[in-house]
């Protein structure tokens, strides 16, 4: 009996270690993508497969990458944010007044919207709102700001910003070690730590953590401050780069961010995101909408339709490896 | 300059005036290349109008090693860090219609703030009596926009006798400006005339029909159906108006710049000032037959021309 | 502080209305140290609600509670925590996104800081093996990947795991109703060494022996209300019955009653598991009953499944010649349309008929509920009512109207009986054996040997193969543990 | 007062009210002159929101992911294409919208393929495909300006005292998904899928199919939306579609229709369409600056659910 148990055992958990497997290519495929990209540029365009290409390539990657991780913290509790892209551009705006002419008030605007963004997640889990609504107005409510803060493109980053962003390590370029570094905090902060644990059940079964004492309010604020955190991030960086601000600088960030956690292997529900996947994923739109498709030579027509075209082909390839799965 | 590389970075391509700028510049530029004039001329589109994803395009034509890029900027001043990457590298940057304020780069200006202004001298002399004014405004927070309104501020203060009563957000579309006046239009005083900013004069005529309102002198913006509808209702009733807009073939006038630069030429200012393209009761006519069915007028700079206008802004 | 014999818990004139409906109607309950508390009742008795009440996840309209002598005004989860009450909830409370030991890291606000994830899986992985030796689930496994059982087993144990906190009682709502019965063998053995230690523990049950040999004093509730309370030895199966609702006591009638059967009907099903090495193929005839066996989780679900998915688009090895229906097992993520109105639910399957012209007819929507809920016996004062509004066992009807209800002439039972009251489960025999009469087929895998009683023919499955054919004249559990156990046949 | 109770229950109502208290502040604030231009105005713009809008929210709520990016370039597609085929000839009307249709359905069926053949998430694939629309129509129509036949324009603006016939058939319309949506084995399907498609695969419905048949509608009615929207606007053009990107999941989700999928709502559709026009004509109204009536639009939006207040959850 014992014997039989034990051989029982082991040919259940060989059908469990097949589901591991199949999660582990899942976590892979993201991977899987950004090498296909980089493959098809080295190709097209050896001398972009450099310390100088890569800066280049990448630089813009990074505020898209803190996007994408704001974003994520939003979907792991089951919820969407389509205010992100113009959260990004208002943050933009102040960081190219405010923070530059009056680093004080900068700073408390700033730290004013996350808890904004805190005070929504509280909203939604208090009025029990669609967060897709309350977002989607927040979206009007912060490209307003922002134009009211910059009526016509202009301002300047702070210098120290300017000095961060364009920073030039030995070695490896900046903008691969901030992806890294971006990767690996949330990675620890979402899937290590003891309270990420809660963070991310909160999007897996909010009766079960109801139902073992832990405050879904709290985790709501949380995950919500977080995302506002990251946006900020998200829209200096992005300043610190381009050096100066636009109001409409940040609208395109919304569809990335949610494309680049779905590409990272993400589900809109039940609290299953990746925070390296979605840096991965946030770097190959970001490659493959823009150097990728330089590097093509294209018909100035179908431009725009290549752009498609990658995204699909990206997408497809990973089909063919994934293709038993479900 | 036979050996050179010259790229376009553009960031949209979904209306007829950046359609007719495109045909310009494919025109010239494909003569240039033939009479091996440069080596290549690229022209590289981006789907929307987005600040990001334009910076990245210039960072990667650099990686390209291109020569020169002639840019229509998404913003003035938003891509200044990829373009002075640009010029770090150096590439000679041209910039056109959506110019850019980085000091390296070369803008070739339209007076937009001029514009704006003659458009409130031109009512007054349709409208000597003066009356109400609804303003179309393109999309905001742009310099253009920004350009644009203030000089129509400037020739309202000058003409005390107009007044405006209604300003609407039409983003330069068509559809967005007539859906903008058709929501203003039943709670609005009855206005003489509209003020706009190019692209959307049709539109506001169209919203006045479908609410029965008293047509006012609508400024126009050099489209087709624009001038077309302007020709149908003078040949109606005698209507007047004036119409305004850059011309889309200013892309090859940036595209000569950048050549002329690559030449060697060290004496062209960073700052060229063109006019803008007007047409008057007297002359739209004979031009309307020369734009093709919902195209922009335009006018592409032949390489003399571009010396002389260069030449021009040499003081 | 608990001095000798204080009771752990004690609610006196629990009441609990949701809306119309009266679930608790001033209850009375406690649990003593060192005793191990049976709860029984038909479905919808209120046996869940009254256990909300002991964990603190609701809180009664009316009435008190009292822990370990003390008076609770402000009674919570959190409190019922601290206080050492742990409750295994009827729908398991698991993250599915996270692994097991992030599961019980979630009931254990003190698991934090620094090497907490390898406190946490030495935790979980030490109680798992307490409770189910050779349980073969890794700390580390992601919920969502393991089968309905597995889950069950994870959450028993997460309960019974000790941190800071006390640990005095245990609430088990129908632990056992996914788990086969060598498992559940194991759960019962460890409650009664858990209780020997002098904790306590409430076990829900419809397998009334579970109750009868497990329990030290068992409480039966009726319609919101206990009905009787009193030792275990006090009672026995017919007792139990009579006392939770009268359904009469009816033993293997069932192997009696529908012997004849014609040996050459039509063919209805052949199937073929997709690992089956040696020619074994699954043959179901009209009006057979085919009985699916094994321990949990050892390809009955995916070959039920395969079946299903062949009626629809032909696959390589299995022959499916009539339409097919399933009733779920695992309800919540197989079954239950959650928006929608219990009448809602059993119409899905029978849409096309239900038409009147083009549209559906609300009215022929509502008989086809109507009829049902009188043949089955579901409780609600309203078919209209939001299928969640029913207790477990209701809802687990709701999907047998749904199979039963429509054209299928295949009926594919997925372990269906989970949570279904002892009553029920009689009249659903009667009703499957009527229905097979009548030309159906049914493919019914159960983890319960008592129900096998009922089929003409079991076939057992291991590692995802046929490993015995047995005849029901055949049928014996040691035959089927045997087979489950052994080498392959 | 039942009556009345069980209207707050629903939960279209609010999108209602929130209409009629944006039309109230506006009219209060004109002195009650124009209301009633206003609301012809409103109903005119709104229908052809609602039209992508139920398309839209059948897709939507097939279950959490489930959207339509792909609308404003099918939109822009289809414009163009029912405009060429049209060409000006009152005759070809029908074949044009036809066209128009048979174009929708073809990119709903793209759609479809891409998302159940790649397996690529219906966000991603319908985005992807919106690319590849928007370059189909640069250089199918150019980017250019086409002009509906004089017949088809008048239908897209008639009106019969004050009401506009268009919105009178979208209300016809709209009845009938009401009912698809709650009487026909389609709408049910829909609404199964959207709650647990593992549970509706199960309970015998065609999963596959009814994604296809709705992934198809919504393409269909994005595809009608463009023809009529090229009436309406006189001229069909790449752009013409681009604010229902946004608007076509805001009436949706405003209406009352649920994102996790499995609850859908057709008359809040109606309702948070003429909300959205009538905020719009609200703040044109006031005359506030651009960046105010954003701000303005996205706290007023914000309010209006909060007051609506979410549903409440089951066990
Ligand atoms: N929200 C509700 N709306 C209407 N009726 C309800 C609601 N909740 C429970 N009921 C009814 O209350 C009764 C008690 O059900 P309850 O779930 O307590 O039974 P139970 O004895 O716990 O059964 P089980 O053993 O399956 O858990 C049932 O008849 C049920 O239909
Ligand atoms: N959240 C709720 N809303 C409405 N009614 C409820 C709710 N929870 C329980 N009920 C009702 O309360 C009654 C008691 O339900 P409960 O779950 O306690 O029954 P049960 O005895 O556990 O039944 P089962 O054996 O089927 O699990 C049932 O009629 C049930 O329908
Ligand atoms: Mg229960
Ligand atoms: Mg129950």
């Amino acid at each position: 009996m014992t014997a039989a148990t034990l051989d029982n055992s082991l040919k259940a958990s060989s059908a469990r270690g097949s589901a591991a497997r199949a999660r582990l290519l899942r976590g892979l495929l993201p991977a899987l993508s950004l090498a296909l990209v980089l493959l098809a540029i080295a190709w097209l365009n050896p001398r972009a497969i450099s310390y100088f290409g890569f800066s280049l390539m990448l630089n813009l990657a990074i505020p898209i990458a803190l996007a994408t991780i704001a974003q994520m913290f939003v979907i792991s509790g089951n919820e969407l944010d389509l205010s992100i892209g113009t959260f990004v551009g208002f943050v933009g705006c102040v960081t190219a007044t405010w923070l530059k002419d009056a680093p004080l008030v900068g700073v408390a605007i700033l730290l004013g919207s996350i808890g904004i963004y805190a005070l929504l997640g509280a909203l939604i889990h208090l009025r029990n709102l669609p967060s897709i609504v309350v977002t989607l107005g927040m979206s009007f409510v912060w490209q307003g700001l922002a134009i009211l803060v910059l009526p016509k493109p202009g301002g300047k980053a702070p210098d120290w910003l300017l000095a961060i962003m364009s920073f030039k390590p030995p070695f490896v370029p900046f903008p691969i070690i901030a992806a890294l570094l971006i990767g690996l905090i949330v990675h620890f902060g979402l899937m290590r730590t003891s309270y990420g644990v809660i963070l991310r059940g909160s999007g897996g079964n909010p009766a079960a953590l109801r139902r073992a004492g832990w405050s879904l309010l709290k985790t709501k604020i949380v995950l919500f401050a977080l995302a506002g955190l990251f946006g900020v991030i998200s829209g200096m960086a992005l300043i610190g780069i381009t050096t100066s601000a636009d109001a409409n600088i940040g609208n395109g960030y919304t569809l990335l961010a949610i494309a680049g956690v779905i590409l990272g292997g993400g589900e809109f529900v039940g609290g299953r995101v990746s925070p390296i996947g979605a840096v991965i994923g946030a770097l190959t739109l970001a490659l493959a909408a823009s150097p990728l498709l330089t590097f093509m030579h294209i018909p100035p027509d179908w431009q725009v339709a290549a752009n498609g075209a990658i995204l699909i082909i990206v997408l497809a390839a990973r089909v063919l490896i994934s293709r038993r799965e479900r | 300059t036979s050996g050179k590389k010259i790229a376009f970075s553009n960031n949209y391509a979904g209306n007829s005036w950046r359609q007719a700028m495109l045909d310009s510049y494919g025109i010239v530029t494909k003569k240039a290349v033939d009479d091996k004039v440069v080596a290549a001329a690229d022209v590289f589109t981006t789907a929307d109008k987005e600040v990001p994803t334009q910076a990245a395009q210039v960072q990667n034509l650099i990686l390209q090693g291109y020569d020169a890029i002639v840019i229509n900027a998404a913003s003035p001043d938003a891509l200044n860090g990829a373009i002075k990457q640009a010029c770090d590298a150096g590439i000679v940057v041209v910039s056109f219609d959506g110019i850019v304020t980085e000091p390296c780069a070369y803008r070739v200006v339209v007076d937009f703030k001029d514009m704006g202004k003659q458009e409130v001298e031109q009512m007054a002399k349709f409208q000597p009596k003066g009356g109400n004014l609804l303003e179309i405004r393109g999309l905001a927070g742009t310099s253009i926009d920004d350009a644009i309104h203030a000089g129509i501020l400037e020739g309202v203060a000058a003409h005390p006798e107009f007044k405006i009563v209604g300003s609407v957000t039409g983003d330069w579309d068509q559809t967005t400006a007539q859906k903008a006046v058709a929501t203003i239009l039943p709670s609005l005083p009855d206005v003489v005339g509209i003020v706009d900013q190019g692209g959307d004069g049709y539109g506001a005529a169209q919203a006045f029909a479908a609410a029965n309102k008293p047509r006012p002198t609508i400024i126009m913006g050099n489209r087709q159906d624009e001038l077309k509808w302007w020709k149908e209702q003078k040949e109606k009733d005698g209507y007047k108006t004036w119409s305004a807009s850059i011309a889309p073939g200013v892309s090859t006038l940036a595209f000569w710049v950048a050549q002329q630069v690559l030449d060697g030429r060290k004496d062209i200012p960073h700052d060229l000032l063109v006019p803008y393209l007007a047409f008057t009761q007297d002359d739209f006519e004979a031009a309307l037959p020369k734009i093709k069915e919902g195209g922009v007028a335009t006018h592409e700079y032949t390489q003399e021309e571009a010396i002389a206008a260069i030449k021009a802004n040499i003081k | 502080m608990p001095a000798g014999n204080v009771d752990i818990i004690r609610l006196n004139g629990a009441e609990k209305h949701f809306g119309a409906v009266r679930a608790l109607d001033g209850v009375d309950f406690h649990v003593g140290p060192g005793e191990c508390v049976g709860l029984v009742g038909h479905n919808g008795a209120g046996k869940s609600t009254l256990m909300h009440m002991v964990a603190g996840t609701l809180t009664p309209d009316s009435g008190k509670i009292g822990v370990h002598g003390g008076i609770e005004d402000n009674y919570s989860v959190s409190r019922a925590q601290q206080l050492g009450i742990r409750c295994v909830f009827q729908e398991l409370s698991l993250c599915p996104n996270l692994s097991v030991a992030e599961n019980t890291r979630i009931n254990h606000a003190s698991l934090t800081g620094f090497g907490w994830r390898r406190k946490a899986a030495e935790l979980i992985a030490a109680k798992l093996d307490e409770i189910f030796p050779g349980h073969s689930i890794s700390a580390s496994d992601i919920v969502g990947d393991l089968s309905i059982g597995r889950r069950q087993m994870v959450e028993v144990a997460r309960a019974f795991t000790v941190t800071q906190d006390r640990l005095d009682l245990v609430i088990l709502d129908e632990p056992t109703s996914s788990l086969d019965a060598h498992t559940a063998g194991q759960l019962l053995a460890f409650v009664r060494r858990f209780v020997a230690d002098g904790k306590s523990c409430i076990l829900i049950s419809h397998v009334l022996g579970e109750v009868l040999n497990n329990a030290d004093r068992i409480v039966v509730m009726r319609d919101g209300k206990v009905v009787v309370a009193d030792a275990a030895n006090a009672f026995d199966r017919d007792r139990l019955v009579m006392a939770m609702g009268g359904a009469e006591a009816r033993q293997k009638i069932a192997a009696q009653a529908a012997a004849a059967k014609p040996g050459a009907s039509p063919l209805r099903v052949r199937a073929r598991p997709a690992t089956q090495k040696d020619g074994t193929d699954l043959v179901a005839r009209a009006g057979e009953i085919i009985g699916l066996a094994g321990l949990a989780g050892h390809g009955q679900t995916d070959l039920l499944l395969a079946i299903f998915g062949a009626a629809s688009r032909a696959k390589a090895g299995i022959e499916v010649t009539a339409p097919v229906a399933l009733v779920a097992g695992d309800r919540q993520s197989d079954g239950i349309f959650p928006q929608w109105s219990i009448a809602e639910n059993i119409g899905i399957r029978s849409l096309a008929r239900l038409r009147n012209g083009l549209l559906i007819s609300p009215q022929r929507e509502a008989e086809l509920a109507e009829f049902w809920q009188k043949k089955i016996g579901i409780r609600t004062p309203d078919m209209n009512n939001n299928i969640f509004s029913l207790s477990g066992g209701n809802q687990q009807k709701t999907l047998f109207a749904r199979a039963l209800g429509s054209d299928a002439q295949i009926v594919l039972m997925d372990d269906p009986m989970r949570g279904v009251d002892i009553g029920t489960k009689l009249e659903v025999y009667d009703l499957v054996r009527e229905e097979a009469s009548r030309g159906r087929t049914f493919l019914w895998y159960t983890t319960e040997t008592e129900e096998l009683d009922n089929c003409d023919h079991i076939y057992v499955f291991k590692n995802g193969r046929i490993v015995a054919n047995l005849k029901r004249d055949e049928l014996t559990d040691e035959k089927i543990i045997q087979s489950s156990f052994g080498d392959a046949a | 007062m039942a009556l009345m109770k069980s209207l707050v229950a629903k939960p279209w109502i609010w999108s209602f009210v929130g209409a009629l208290l944006v039309w109230l502040a506006t009219i209060a604030f004109t002195g009650g002159y124009g209301g009633g231009g206003m609301v012809t105005a409103a109903l005119s713009l709104a229908v052809f929101t609602v039209i992508v809008g139920v398309g839209q929210m059948f897709v939507i709520t097939l279950g959490p992911g489930n959207v339509d990016l792909s609308l404003p370039a099918n939109i822009g597609l289809a414009s163009a294409v029912a405009m060429k085929v049209m060409g000006g000839s009152d005759s070809m009307i029908v074949v044009g919208l036809l066209a128009a249709l048979a174009c929708g359905a073809a990119i709903g069926i793209v759609n479809y393929l891409l998302i159940w053949a790649l397996r690529i998430p219906p966000i991603i694939a319908t985005l992807s495909a919106s690319f590849i629309i928007q370059s189909v129509d640069i250089s199918y129509g150019r980017g250019l300006q086409i002009k509906p036949p004089p017949g088809f324009a008048d239908f897209a603006n008639w009106q019969i005292s004050g009401v506009p016939v268009l919105a009178m058939l979208t209300v016809l319309f709209t009845v009938g998904a009401a009912v698809a949506l709650q009487r026909m084995i389609y709408g049910r399907s829909v609404l199964a899928i959207g709650q647990n498609i593992r549970a509706a695969w199960l309970a015998g419905v065609n999963v596959g199919r009814i994604r296809f048949l709705t992934y198809t509608l919504s393409g269909a009615l994005g595809g009608i939306d463009g023809a009529l929207l090229a009436g309406y606007f006189r001229g069909a053009n790449v752009d013409i579609g681009n604010e229902y990107l946004l608007a076509s999941i805001a009436v949706v989700v405003i209406g009352g229709t649920s994102v996790a999928g499995g609850k859908a709502n057709v008359p809040g559709v109606w309702g948070a369409a003429l909300f959205l026009v009538l905020l719009l004509t609200m703040l044109n109204t006031f005359g506030v600056s651009a960046g105010v009536r954003l701000l303005l639009t996205g706290l007023i939006i914000v309010g209006v659910i909060t007051a609506a207040g979410g549903e409440k959850a089951v066990r």
